[in-house]
């Protein structure tokens, strides 16, 4: 079953896809990985950030790696970067 | 908000922050101590001159991983009684402070520890991001270290 | 002074003391850190309400202690640039600040512990006094414990 | 041989004598224990400090005990009560 999602682009990211968001559909059960592979495919560039990143689902850290998710329609998953601030 | 009780203050704004105002808001009759950190931002980076620098948050989830910070310090130190974060966004000018912490408690060791782990854990799990801008070359997104 | 000079000013006063005024009179632009800690003075102690206190110092003393505690501060952490050591004299209204540190590094880690070193040593060694006035009962000449 | 010093009070010192300063004649060498007890003699009440004072001689501390002190004219000498600043 596929599902919606909202996907939120920061800092690099931003900059490397151009977006700062965009709406996709995705399998609701797919890993954190297989999600990132399905960005990566759709925004090459994102690929420089793959060795640095987490994504945060539903504002909760998920690191890249075979946890599954699952996801509901309209959730936000957001890339992250690594972190500067302070 | 009851006098005594403990208040948590979290603020993510592009105004200019003040050690005066973050002070006051915890600032209590009961406590003898406040700890202020200022975060500010550098001119240099490895010899590059540093314009401007722009911060970028990802506002509901920073938010709420403040307000982690600030229940786990209630946790560690159950005598602090207020805490003020305030995070600059935007632009920052050379020298201005990019976060402010104030942390107050009856004695002093207290804030000062937990001011301590504040700046920590702000750092290490708050998503916010800063990009320098330099006299010349290409802009620069930073990643904390530590 | 140069620019490049690290500076210490130490200030003792029967005015106001602000934690804006101090965190200028440290900020550098080469610096990411400012570290303040401020005493303020409590409204109770040991159940006896406090309506005023009184600080006295051996002035001339106090300065050559303070300054001291400057120079081993740049002993310990090199790093630091500017130290700023405000404490105030005469009637001190509750909640009104007795003593404002601020101290100024590249990296936080060094201003956050000699910001420490520096309240703890001032209390252990610098000779001013505190004279608490209750709303009942005799007034009372303070003693650092720490 | 005998010196004039001068003794600041502080603090309790200064609410048990009366006095916030004074000059005194005492032998240019005498103990930091000699020298207060000296004080003593002058005003009885100051005795509840002895177990808690110290004193500065030209701005430098010196506990009460055996050392001798070489007192020069118009020495400062302090009453140092047990410290409250900050």
């Amino acid at each position: 079953m596929n599902t919606e999602v909202s996907v939120l682009y920061f800092a690099k990211s931003a900059e490397l896809t151009g977006l700062k968001a965009e709406n996709i559909t995705v399998p609701s059960n797919i890993t954190s990985l297989q999600l990132w592979q399905d960005l990566e495919n759709r925004h090459p560039r994102l690929s420089v950030l793959r060795d640095q990143v987490v994504l945060a689902v539903r504002q909760e850290y998920v690191p890249l790696g075979a946890q599954l998710l699952t996801l509901r329609q309209g959730d936000e998953v957001a890339i992250i970067p690594p972190l500067s601030g302070g | 908000m009851a006098a005594d009780e403990g208040q948590d203050v979290i603020t993510l704004t592009t105004d200019k922050l003040s050690a005066d105002a973050v002070s006051e808001s915890v600032t209590c009759p009961s406590c003898g101590a406040i700890s202020l950190f200022i975060g500010t931002t550098r001119d240099n980076f490895e010899g590059k001159k540093v314009i401007q620098l722009e911060y970028e948050a990802y506002i509901p989830m920073a938010e709420s991983e403040l307000r982690k910070i600030c229940s786990d310090i209630r946790t560690k130190w159950p005598s602090v009684r207020h805490i003020s974060i305030q995070h600059r966004l935007g632009v920052v000018p050379i020298t201005e402070a990019s976060v402010i912490i104030g942390i107050s408690s009856p004695h002093r060791n207290d804030s000062l520890e937990a001011v301590r782990y504040c700046i920590d854990t702000l750092k290490a799990t708050v998503p916010i991001w800063k990009k320098e801008i330099y006299e010349s070359g290409e802009p620069c997104w930073k990643e904390n270290k530590e």
